[in-house]
């Protein structure tokens, strides 16, 4: 793409902001129990902080996600969520069926662990995906 | 004319639907069929049920995990589709 | 008037709707096509919300629960699930679009679909 | 699996032995002499498993069987009813025949790619079985598609653009009669579920008459395109350009009399003689045929290619037995069942000849076969023979039919057919006769190419010749031809019919 | 693990789609071991599922172990039960089939190409197993991506065909979920059996009325109604040749059986549905001429397929529209003998492009070349014609009867006029490949283009499949009546009213 290096200015604003955006990230992932948030807003913001840089660093981003890294997160990532799927199944119960998991005795608490599983999962495969998506439209390498 | 044609189509129907919405329960009826028939469970139960005080979330993940694991994969193919579509086009022109 | 103004929102859904179709329709380039389609999912995105609502009703959070009996006070929170899965597909197509996109305008060098057709069959 | 089993089924494996020689057949690609060979014994074993069925239909009892259900609440029902023997009996029969000449002719004319040939001719074979004893409508249409089908590749063997625009012209008219015939078994089926043939009709009643005609006219135009009766005749003269062994077995013998025999099965076993005369469309019937009779006899003699001649002479025979039909009377319908068999044999010997001549001597045209007489007599006579038989000279063949025919019209009261049968006998005279005189005595053309045809060739015609010969004087000889029809007409008309003694 | 069946069927290639573009990276053979274990796993599935419900009745499956009008569920019926095994088989088939056609690629693009692959498989098989509208849509959109993407990875033309897909596939996609919108709106359930009561007193109600309309507009685009094919001749003509036969031979009929399920399980006609449904009716007739008469029309041999494909989904429609048992059983087998003879061609076509051949001028003397692809190119074609005894034949016997029975004598004669119709183009194709000389030897016989074969015409992961659907079209001819009888009685509608 363009071959002008990066401000100074725009590079010190996006090493200031990037650890707020992964915090922010997190708080939306954890508090999607308790307030508007979860996992497809999580892997947004994660994904957008991953194209800041490599917007800004634009050649040579010092920090980000590699493709082929972003390719696996996004497998992974899915994968976490129909694996939650497949062992509710090896514990007996329905596919997803959090209840039957072996992680506690009140069945809503370990249903909301369930559920924390699932959306990390789908944090990570929104991520990559998006990651992925943004970095093959970008053009050739 | 065949745009012009379009053009009336695309106005009767415009008509269609807002003729049909007059059926429709008003914006923000407590007693509509979708506030009254299933969502009241979710509404009640929800925190009991799954542990998440957050209904939108309780129903997404739980209630209706399966639909958000069809999203997720949704997303899934969106990515191995550009993958598919893209990656190889580069490498192709290298050549 | 009440009966206007309870059905204001799905008259607005209707315009927004038709107005996506006519971008499909009517329009050549294949960019703003795939602006269309968005604005006709977002119609239908908008015409699920308004079926989640209620007059008066809070978001449905609370932590601890909701009583029996009190969930006319609390929106309905089905539509708003469904269309976080309409919202994450309509994105997954916009990126699968945009990538065939790409790969159309490369080879052929426009994106008004009239020349890509007249380019193909040749 | 006892031999009761294989007694029942015999209906069954007379359709199956032929199916399985055409797949042995294409299994052995390269190897003409197993190929021929399994022709024959294919042909050999189906008239035998035919000619067994005979003593117990004769004695009144129906050889039947539903050997797997094809559709649900509609099976795949086989019974070997007189009708069915009769016609399963001639097309067997003439089949070994026809296999030997087949064998000669084929290595006479060097096509080359025989296998598809020979498996597609076992395939017709198995496809004529089943109609022949198709209980049922929907198993007589699925026999009757299969036969349209494995026609096309032997109508279109020679590869040449003329055969390759026959087997269009074929295909348009056979595929849009079976679709016709399709839709009036489907209108039957809604009223009649089971759509059983049976003898007599099951129709009468079952829905208004403007329905019955419809269904009428959908059935005669559906198996009206095989018995090529006019307009719809037009595929049979192109289709000419197939191998003659084709025309003798498929335009004399098989297909054509398909057609024919469904008409007799949808006059006289779905609508019933009586529905039939209580209605105009018999009449309307007659006078397609008799039309037919006449106009294909006239433009039999302005022809000059004398396998097209043959075919505008078949045109005109085939709308006899329609005739019969339409006349819907015991003695019409006898001399209709009749004149399948007396035609077939008459016929075939006639094309034998024409393939004879035009594989041993290269001479089509009516106009250069002179001198043929001098160098293959033993042919010509045969073709004499035939010829005479056509005409309906008394003491052949085709004179039983005839009469019975004229009897039929009588009792009808229906004096207009009996000038059509003179006045179709006059012509009929008239087209062949000159051939063999022609060829006995008219001024050779060509040179000399060695005389009389391979004995391949030659024993075949001889045989029919001389088969439709004695059948002109003993109807009933061998075969029980006579008494199967007899049989057939008692069971649709009732015993008590009034049904002359002739013959014998 | 035998109660989770139902789950499975989808769920299995789902999961081998997410694992397969990282496997792919580091060995193909355990790519391909997952991919058919994946693959058994589901045709396993659906067909112990299918047996199930005949003994038993259909089995419900509640994800999350939540219970119906909440949770969502599958109910594998016999109708979900054949349908899901018919995608399973062609699933296995075609992945063998399309091997050989991708022969030259990277591993990594095998991986996301087969990841693809089974996502289209596990968005289709999810359509045909769901009991909630809902769900139907969010699979609905998982296929149509994978076939989108699929498509467009033909080849420059191919991404044109599969982007205009892709527009008019998506807002089919929208039109059906604007109807789920509308039936909300009125009844507040998504699953389909507390539809099915609930509508039952909203018969004439105006939402539900444009609800119908436009759940048969979306699914109508889906699949090629009359006049909404535009895609899919190039779609179809122009996706890869690996996969065409998945794509043309299941995909549409899947989308014909979401409406069947939708307008007779859900909807059930009466009033509204009744006259949309003789709008369908009409259009089907429309489109089964209209479609005819534009095959005879091309020269490519795919592309013939494909209006063959616009003029064969009408019969489908048509017999959902006449909507009598013997019509709709019409309709049932006709998804059947026309997804199997599809596929079929499409995989002749596939091996003609294989030997460098797509027009149909070009493939004289296939015949020569290979003779079994021709022979089944042969049967093929009579069952497309409608001849006895392949499959075809039967299917379109039903749907006669179901016409003549509803006394619609005129689409009856359009059934015919089809019929005649095609059997113009398709013994075109066949004089050309027996008949015709084949005028350019230079292109060479497969067998001579350098791949060693050892006496087979072609590569056997690709004859062999296609000689196996050739055989289903005659089995399923000759065995008609088991199957009618012992499957698709028991799919009708009226038994679970």
């Amino acid at each position: 793409m363009n071959k002008s290096r990066p401000t100074t200015i725009l590079d010190t604003c996006v090493r200031l902001i990037i650890p707020f955006y992964l915090v922010y990230a997190i708080y939306v992932l954890v508090h999607g129990h308790y307030s508007p948030g979860g996992g497809f807003q999580a892997g947004v913001v994660l994904a957008v902080s991953v194209i800041l840089v490599q917007l800004v660093q634009d050649p040579n981003p010092r920090w980000g996600l590699g493709r082929d890294a972003a390719v696996v997160f996004a497998c992974l990532g899915t994968f976490m969520y129909a694996g939650i799927g497949l062992l509710t199944m090896a514990w007996g119960g329905n596919m997803l069926d959090y209840g039957v998991l072996p992680l506690g005795e009140v069945e809503a608490e370990v249903r909301a662990l369930g559920t924390l599983g699932i959306e990390i999962g789908v944090t990570m495969a929104v991520m990559g995906v998006f990651v992925v998506i943004f970095n093959l439209l970008r053009g050739e390498e | 004319m065949t745009r012009k044609l379009g053009y009336l189509s695309l106005v009767l129907l415009a008509a269609l639907f807002i003729y049909v919405s007059l059926d429709l329960p008003p914006t923000g009826d407590p007693h509509s069929p979708p506030a009254t028939h299933v969502s009241p469970r979710y509404i009640e139960k929800a925190y009991k049920e799954t542990g998440a005080a957050n209904m939108v979330t309780a129903v997404l993940a739980d209630y209706r995990g399966y639909d958000t694991l069809g999203e997720t994969v949704v997303v899934f193919t969106a990515g191995v589709a550009t993958l598919l579509l893209l990656e190889g086009a580069f490498k192709f022109k290298k050549r | 008037m009440d009966a206007i103004a309870g059905h204001l929102n799905y008259w607005l859904i209707a315009v927004l709707f038709v107005v996506g179709v006519y971008g499909l329709a009517f329009q050549d380039n294949l960019l703003k096509k795939l602006m269309a389609l968005n604005v006709i999912s977002v119609s239908t995105i908008a015409f699920f919300l308004n079926l989640g609502q209620k007059v008066g009703a809070k978001a449905p959070i609370l932590p601890g629960g909701v009583k029996g009996g009190e969930a006319a006070a609390y929106a309905n929170p089905l539509p708003h699930t469904l269309m976080l899965t309409a919202i994450v597909v309509g994105v997954a197509t916009t990126g699968v679009g945009l990538a065939m996109i790409y790969r159309i305008f490369k080879h052929y060098h426009t994106l008004e679909e009239s020349e890509i057709l007249k380019g193909m069959r040749e | 699996m006892t031999a009761e089993f294989f007694l029942a089924n015999r209906p069954l494996w007379g359709v199956l032995i032929s199916m399985a020689a055409a797949g042995l057949i294409l299994l052995n690609d390269r190897r003409p002499l197993i190929r021929e060979s399994i022709t024959m014994l294919a042909a050999a074993g189906k008239f035998i498993i035919v000619l067994s069925m005979l003593p117990e239909v004769l004695a009144g009892k129906l050889v039947e069987t539903v050997p797997w259900t094809a559709a649900a609440g509609i099976s795949l029902h086989f019974k070997a009813d007189p009708l069915g023997l009769l016609f399963a009996l001639l097309s067997s029969g003439l089949w070994i025949v026809t296999s030997v000449y087949n064998i000669g002719y084929m290595r006479a004319m060097r096509y080359g790619h025989e296998t598809g040939y020979y498996a597609a001719f076992a395939l017709c074979l198995s496809a004529t079985m089943g109609i022949a004893f198709a209980a049922n409508l929907l198993t007589f249409f699925i026999f009757y598609e299969i036969l349209t089908i494995a026609t096309y590749p032997l109508v279109i063997h020679a590869r040449t653009d003329e055969a390759v625009a026959g087997g269009r012209k074929y295909l348009v008219y056979t595929l849009a009669a079976g679709q016709l015939l399709l839709l009036a078994i489907v209108g039957v089926q809604i009223m009649v579920p089971e759509a059983e043939f049976t003898p007599g009709g099951f129709l009468a009643g079952q829905a208004p008459p403007a329905l019955l005609g419809v269904l009428f006219i959908l059935f005669m135009a559906g198996v009206g395109v095989k018995s090529a009766i006019m307009p719809l005749h037009g595929w049979l003269p192109t289709a000419m350009v197939a191998p003659t062994p084709v025309s003798a077995l498929l335009h004399a013998v098989a297909v054509v009399k398909a057609g024919a025999f469904g008409v007799l099965r949808v006059v006289g076993y779905v609508f019933g003689p009586e529905l039939i005369n209580s209605t105009a469309s018999g009449k309307i019937l007659v006078g397609f045929a008799a039309a037919t009779i006449i106009l294909a006899s006239l433009r039999a003699l302005a022809e000059d290619n004398l396998k097209r001649r043959l075919a505008y002479s078949t045109v005109g025979q085939l709308s006899y037995i329609v005739l019969g039909a339409g006349l819907a009377t015991p003695l019409a319908f006898l001399g209709g069942i009749m004149h399948i068999v007396a035609h077939a044999f008459m016929k075939i010997t006639l094309f034998f000849c024409a393939g004879a001549v035009y594989a041993t001597a290269h001479k089509e045209r009516v106009s250069e076969i002179g001198g043929t007489g001098k160098e293959m007599p033993v042919t010509m006579a045969a073709f004499l023979l035939g010829s005479l038989g056509i005409a309906g000279i008394p003491f052949f063949a085709g004179f039983v039919s005839k009469w019975n025919l004229g009897l039929g019209a009588l009792e009808a009261g229906n004096i207009f057919v009996i000038l059509v049968l003179i006045a179709s006998a006059l012509l009929s005279t008239g087209y062949l006769l000159p051939v063999a005189i022609q060829a006995f005595f008219g001024r050779s053309s060509g040179t000399h190419h060695g005389g009389e045809a391979k004995p391949s060739l030659l024993y075949p015609l001889v045989i029919t010749a001389c088969i439709s010969i004695i059948l002109g004087v003993f109807p009933n000889i061998g075969l029980k031809f006579y008494e199967l029809a007899l049989a057939a007409v008692q069971s649709v008309f009732g015993a008590t019919s009034s049904i002359a003694m002739g013959g014998q | 693990m035998t109660e989770q069946f139902p789950a499975l069927i989808v769920v299995a290639p789902l999961v081998a789609a997410l694992l397969v573009p990282l496997t792919a990276r580091l060995s193909l053979a355990v790519t391909y071991c997952l991919i058919l274990v994946s693959l058994m796993v589901s045709l396993t599935g659906a067909l112990s599922a299918l047996r199930y419900s005949l003994v038993e009745g259909a089995w419900h499956y509640y994800f999350g172990g939540w219970p119906p009008p909440w949770g969502i569920e599958y109910v594998v019926d016999p109708l979900a039960g054949i349908i899901t095994s018919l995608v399973g088989l062609f699933g296995i088939l075609v992945f063998f089939y399309s091997i050989p056609f991708l022969a030259g690629k990277e591993p990594r693009e095998k991986g996301y190409f087969y990841s693809l692959y089974l996502l289209l498989l596990a968005g289709l098989l999810g359509i045909v197993a769901t009991g909630d509208v809902f769900n139907l849509y969010v699979f609905l959109e998982i296929s149509s991506l994978a076939a989108y993407a699929l498509i467009a990875f033909g080849g420059h033309q191919g991404v044109v065909a599969g982007f205009r897909y892709l527009l008019v596939g998506t807002a089919a996609g929208t039109l059906y979920l604007l109807g789920v919108g509308y039936t909300y709106a009125v009844t507040g359930s998504l699953n389909m059996a507390d539809l099915g009561n609930l509508l039952a007193s909203l018969q004439s109600s105006r939402p539900v009325i444009l609800a119908v309309a436009l759940i048969v507009t979306g699914l109508g685009i889906k699949m090629a109604l009359f006049p909404l094919y535009g895609w899919l001749p190039d779609a179809y003509s122009l996706s890869p040749p690996g996969v065409a036969p998945l794509i043309a031979g299941v995909m549409g009929k899947v989308s014909a059986y979401a409406l069947y399920r939708l307008l007779y399980f859900v909807f059930k006609p009466g009033g509204p549905v009744l006259q949309v449904l003789d709008v369908v009716g009409w259009l089907a007739a429309a489109g089964i001429i209209v479609g005819s008469v534009m095959a005879i029309a091309q020269k490519e041999f795919g592309r013939m397929l494909a209006y063959s494909s616009v003029s064969q989904m009408g019969y489908i429609a048509l017999g959902i529209a006449i909507g009598n048992a013997a019509a709709l059983t019409g309709t049932l087998l006709h998804i059947f003998s026309h997804a199997v003879a599809k596929g079929c061609l499409f995989m002749v076509a596939g091996n003609g492009s294989w030997w460098g051949r797509r027009k149909i001028s070009e493939m004289a003397g296939m015949s020569k070349a290979m003779p079994l692809t021709s022979a089944t190119l042969v049967v093929a074609s009579l069952s497309m014609v409608g001849l006895p005894p392949t499959a075809g034949f039967f299917s379109k016997w039903y749907l006669l009867m179901g016409a003549v029975e509803k006394g619609s004598w005129i689409y009856a004669v359009i059934l015919v006029i089809s019929s005649l119709l095609t059997a113009i183009y398709f013994f075109r194709v066949l004089e050309h490949v027996y008949l015709k000389k084949d005028p350019g030897a230079s292109l060479g016989t497969p067998a001579e283009e350098g791949r060693s074969l050892r006496g087979w015409e072609l590569a056997p992961s690709m004859l062999v499949p296609t000689l196996l659907l050739g055989l289903g079209i005659l089995a399923l001819g000759l065995f008609n009546a088991p199957f009618v009888d012992g499957l698709l009685k028991f799919s009708l509608p009226w038994r679970t009213w």
